[in-house]
């Protein structure tokens, strides 16, 4: 509910929501030119933690940019991994074991849950909530457990390979997934919607506020939870199925208002889908080998080849331009946070900073994503 | 698909001359004759995308305006530098937002001394940001883009990093 | 007994000073300064399982005037410098810096030949007290610098070093 | 209660023992309150149980460089921190802490207490403004219409205990809720008022957690937004001062709604009365500042002007004139 005030144009002051602040996560600056607590124009500045991913992607080999997907979006590293092995494996045609597709579905999806849940926390701590970020750091510990047992490392994960996995899953991450899955379910209602969805200042905080038509976030380029947050039904497990995700029966949770409350909703309904894929993933998980055969130095046919993955914050795309020799002639990342913030500006004129702050926060960004 | 053969034939009016039947596409443009600007369907399994569309950077707008009324949404733009051939590319990448899934991509070759390319933030706002970063890699000059500014690099910076012959 | 050299400041308060070193090495509060990854496992260190406010440093100050640490947790780049640099001199005077993970020690994994935007390490922009390797450094490691920052400010080693191996 | 130098004195002392003793512990009561809600162990490292952990903050405070950025208001700067603190320890003057236990019984102390809140508002206006920080500024013109805005329903909701113990005097009204808690202001049985007390009691309480820029009231320093407020600029002791000013006006604040409304040192059973009651409902009432904190977020700064023009003002106001009219009929 943006106040309809008149906006004095001519006294306004410039404040610099500066690298360095704690409601923006990372090293984001937003030069706001304000007429006191009201924004009269927002201009995101990027680029403070640009770290020249794409011009490694071309002077090393395929393999050797597997590490720098995951220090990109380092919430969601597994589905960055995953987007990259897609793109290279359809360019060099290798053909991935039936087991490596459900793991990596299953430690995708946990990813997902575990980048929902630090974003429900830096949320709710944007908005002066302190307490809700411990709770759910105690759930998402569990995830990094799990998935630390199988790919070695906490949050920047490197675990997949051209044609399969890393290394397989044992029954104890197995039952560990079970009944983290159980205790999360357990957890939900009462700790996450009663005590803080159902919060009556949080409402009054996030309802209404932040709006985005669908029309913009066509315009905008804007996917993921943000579109889905404005009536758009496009995610692209569903809209352009890859890996093994038509198995599984999961909804999309769609919500037609487009304020924050519809993104923060859809976000928490798009954990209990997550959840659902993992335990029929859990169920079907066949046996075999969970590395193929894959030629050790990758010398991909010449052309031009993309790949979409639907990762917690949007539509993650690699643009693969290859000339046959043995490194990437050019990758561009089409990162979604990058998309979703250039709406920032036509949506936050008007807004006070309170508010405006509370609708970045419902845009998920992570910084080293839009630069890259 | 009826998607693909509609913006096809959407897309068809803009090239009057019949695109050279290309030999199966994907493999390098270098052997096969240059092509001639047009559309082509694409295995889409194998590339990612239905239609490739090769265009002259002036047809760059009008092919924009024909896929926004056909409701697309721009992905991504990406440049490429063909040192060899002394040209730039830009690849704009269009996707079906929600429904039915088809992807169009679009190119245009320029040259690579003075590399200009209509700009089409006017179409799409969401261009605005991806051409301002493909002129910080590339040095590619987006004609009347409304803020032509590095975007990632420091303002100050004088280089173009992504060019294929830069090397700090 | 030959010539005593006089020490710097003419009154020497020994005990003053190690009780004040004590104080300041049981409340260090860092500046909230996460750039990147490593900002993720910051957090970690302060929830619950890793609880770094049990050594009294979960005060997170958002503004320089008030922290003590700066924990230099990411990569800095050529666009930043300026405003690393600023911020370091803004905090008032028993400062330290903690270098947290591989890209605020040398550059980390952007130390490449074509690195044309990384600053290759905080040392380069002002001194660094303690470095925790790591990309990211797991919370425990964190753990161990703020204590091995303190052994650095009181001289003495609050919990048993552990023998690695 | 005659006023000897040595009586004097003697509570000069101890008001600054107990506000200096205070302002540092209610420091780690905060943190190890907010751990024990986040289920961590709080600071456990200084001293037993981090006891010392304030001592160790205050060191390190003292010991700090006091930075004086350029382009600020000299002597405003200085002065505002100070300012901050002198109205929180000079209110504990008034407050009765017991039945021989109280500096002075003065007869307007009510109306002194108010004074010298509005003092402290204007403390935070003064730091915010004079540290030249767009953000400073922003959070010191908030926490100015904020504190406004409550005080009028602060007072109103005060007008009705005045109304009926009679006197403007803490002490009388202490004296007054003597003798078990059916007498406490909160459930006054005599002439009905247990109708309308316990609402003067929510509102006054709102109040005082706006007052003293708590959370969910918290827009002065709101920690995600304005960077750290109007203490942004202000270093080690300039923000301990600050801190510790915070934590008294909590202090005073519990103090006054003990006192007002839940009969001052009088033992809820009407047998024992004693300082030691009083110490205890005062830390309950901390407590509950400690707890609304770590588990509401913020409102936004128009939602919270709303409640109090909007909301509390009328409420308090019909209050007041029911009450006046219960005594009138009775």
């Amino acid at each position: 509910m943006t106040v309809p005030v008149h906006l004095r144009h001519d006294e306004t002051f410039v404040l610099n929501l500066g690298p360095q602040h704690p409601a923006t996560h990372g090293v984001l600056r937003v030069k706001l030119t304000m007429d006191g607590e009201y924004i009269v124009k927002a201009e995101p500045v990027l680029g403070y933690i640009h770290r020249m991913h794409e011009k490694m992607a071309e002077n090393g080999t395929f393999a050797q940019f597997m590490p720098n997907t995951a220090r990109m979006d380092y919430l969601h590293a597994l589905a960055f991994n995953h987007g990259w092995a897609l793109v290279v494996e359809r360019a060099a045609g290798i053909e991935v074991p039936e087991r490596a597709e459900y793991i990596r579905v299953i430690t995708v999806e946990l990813n997902r849950i575990a980048s929902h849940l630090l974003w429900w926390a830096a949320f709710l701590l944007d908005l002066g909530g302190f307490t809700p970020l411990l709770y759910a750091f105690d759930d998402r510990e569990k995830i990094i457990d799990l998935l630390e047992r199988v790919t070695g490392s906490r949050l920047t994960y490197c675990y997949l390979r051209f044609g399969g996995v890393y290394n397989d899953i044992d029954d104890e991450f197995i039952a560990g997934t079970r009944d983290f899955i159980k205790r999360l379910r357990g957890r939900m209602p009462r700790l996450y919607h009663d005590l803080v969805t159902h919060n009556i200042i949080l409402i009054k905080r996030i309802k209404d506020i932040g709006f985005v038509t669908a029309e913009q976030c066509r315009r905008y380029g804007a996917t993921g939870p943000v579109a889905r947050g404005s009536g758009i039904d496009y995610d692209i497990r569903k809209n352009e199925p890859y890996s093994v995700y038509p198995e599984f029966d999961f909804d999309v949770p769609v919500f037609t208002e487009g304020d924050s409350m519809a993104r923060y909703m859809v976000r928490m309904h798009e954990m209990e889908q997550s959840m659902r894929i993992i335990e029929q993933a859990l169920d079907k998980l066949p046996g075999g080998p969970v590395m193929g055969k894959a030629p050790k130095v990758l010398k991909p046919e010449a052309g031009y080849y993309y790949s979409a993955v639907e990762t917690a914050r949007g539509s993650l795309g690699h643009r693969l331009v290859c000339n046959g020799d043995k490194n990437p002639y050019k990758l561009k990342l089409r990162s979604p946070t990058f998309s979703n913030l250039s709406l920032f500006g036509e949506v936050a004129e008007g807004m006070l900073l309170a508010d405006a702050l509370a609708f970045m926060g419902s845009l998920d960004l992570v910084i080293p994503e839009i630069d890259r | 698909m009826g998607l693909v053969e509609q913006t096809q034939a959407a897309l068809a009016e803009l090239f009057p001359e019949p695109a050279l039947p290309a030999a199966p596409a994907g493999e390098g443009d270098q052997e096969a004759p240059p092509r001639q600007a047009g559309v082509v369907v694409t295995d889409a399994a194998r590339h990612g995308s239905h239609l490739d569309v090769l265009c002259r950077p002036d047809q760059v707008v009008a092919v924009a305006r024909v896929l926004d009324q056909d409701g697309y949404f721009l992905e991504a733009i990406s440049g490429v530098d063909w040192l060899d051939k002394g040209q730039f590319e830009v690849i704009y990448d269009y996707n079906r937002l929600g429904g039915e899934h088809c992807r169009v991509t679009v190119r245009a070759l320029v040259d690579r001394n003075e590399p200009a390319v209509p700009t089409i933030s006017g179409v799409f706002p969401a261009a605005d940001w991806h051409e301002r970063e493909t002129f910080d890699f590339y040095g590619i000059r987006f004609q009347d883009h409304p803020n032509l500014i590095r975007i990632l690099l420091p303002e100050d910076a004088d280089f173009h990093p992504l060019r294929k012959d830069y090397m700090p | 007994m030959g010539e005593e050299n006089v020490p710097a400041s003419i009154v020497q308060f020994a005990q003053l000073d190690k009780l004040l070193n004590l104080g300041r090495a049981n409340s260090l509060w860092p500046m909230t300064f996460g750039l990147a990854c490593c900002a993720i496992e910051m957090m970690c260190t302060g929830g619950s399982r890793f609880d770094i406010s049990r050594f009294g440093a979960e005060v997170f100050r958002p503004s320089p005037r008030q922290s003590d640490v700066m924990i230099v947790a990411g990569t800095i780049n050529k666009k930043l410098e300026l405003a690393v640099k600023t911020l370091y001199d803004q905090m008032p005077e028993p400062k330290w810096v903690i270098a947290m993970g591989n890209c605020a020690i040398c550059g980390g994994p952007f130390k490449v030949k074509e690195n044309y935007n990384v600053v290759e390490g905080a040392d380069k922009l002002f001194p660094v007290d303690v470095y925790i390797p790591g990309c990211p450094p797991r919370p425990e490691a964190l753990l161990e610098g703020i204590m091995m920052l303190e052994e650095k400010i009181t001289g003495k080693r609050r919990w048993p070093r552990v023998q690695p191996g | 209660m005659e006023t000897s130098i040595w009586h004097a004195l003697l509570y000069l002392v101890g008001i600054m023992a107990f506000a200096g003793v205070n302002a540092a512990w209610l420091g780690w009561c905060e943190r190890k309150g907010a751990a024990r809600i986040q289920r961590r162990i709080g600071p456990c490292e200084a001293g037993f149980a981090g006891l010392l952990q304030p001592l160790a903050d205050g060191l390190k405070l003292m010991s700090k460089q006091l930075l004086v950025p350029q382009g600020v208001d000299g002597i405003i700067f200085r002065v505002a921190p100070v300012l901050a603190m002198i109205p929180a320890i000079t209110s504990m003057v008034v407050i009765p802490f017991s039945e021989n236990i109280g500096a002075r019984a003065m007869e307007l102390s009510v109306l002194l207490l108010f004074a010298l809140a509005s003092i402290g508002m204007i403390a935070i206006l003064l730091g915010g403004w004079a540290s030249g920080n767009k953000y400073a500024i922003i959070s010191a013109a908030r926490s100015v219409s904020q504190n406004l805005a409550y005080e009028i329903p602060m007072l109103l909701t005060v007008i009705t205990v005045v109304l009926i113990s009679g006197s403007m005097n803490l002490r009388e009204i202490a004296i007054d809720q003597q003798g078990g808690f059916w007498h406490w202001n909160i459930f006054r049985l005599e002439n009905g008022h247990f109708l309308t007390m316990w609402i003067s009691f929510i509102i006054f309480f709102i109040c005082s957690v706006a007052e003293t820029n708590r959370a969910p009231f918290d827009m002065a320093e709101a920690e995600s937004e304005l960077v750290a407020g109007f203490m942004t600029e202000y270093s080690s002791m300039g923000f301990g001062l600050f801190m510790m000013g915070e934590y008294l006006n909590i202090v005073v604040g519990a103090c006054l709604t003990a006192t007002l409304f839940l009969g001052g040192w009088d033992c809820p059973f009407g047998k024992t009365p004693g300082v030691w009651w009083f110490v205890l409902k005062i830390y309950i009432l901390i407590f509950t500042f400690i707890w609304i904190r770590w588990t509401y977020p913020r409102t936004q700064i128009y939602r919270l002007l709303n409640l109090s023009w909007k909301i509390l003002i009328p409420f308090s106001l019909v209050n007041l004139l029911v009450t006046a009219a219960l005594i009138k009929v009775f």
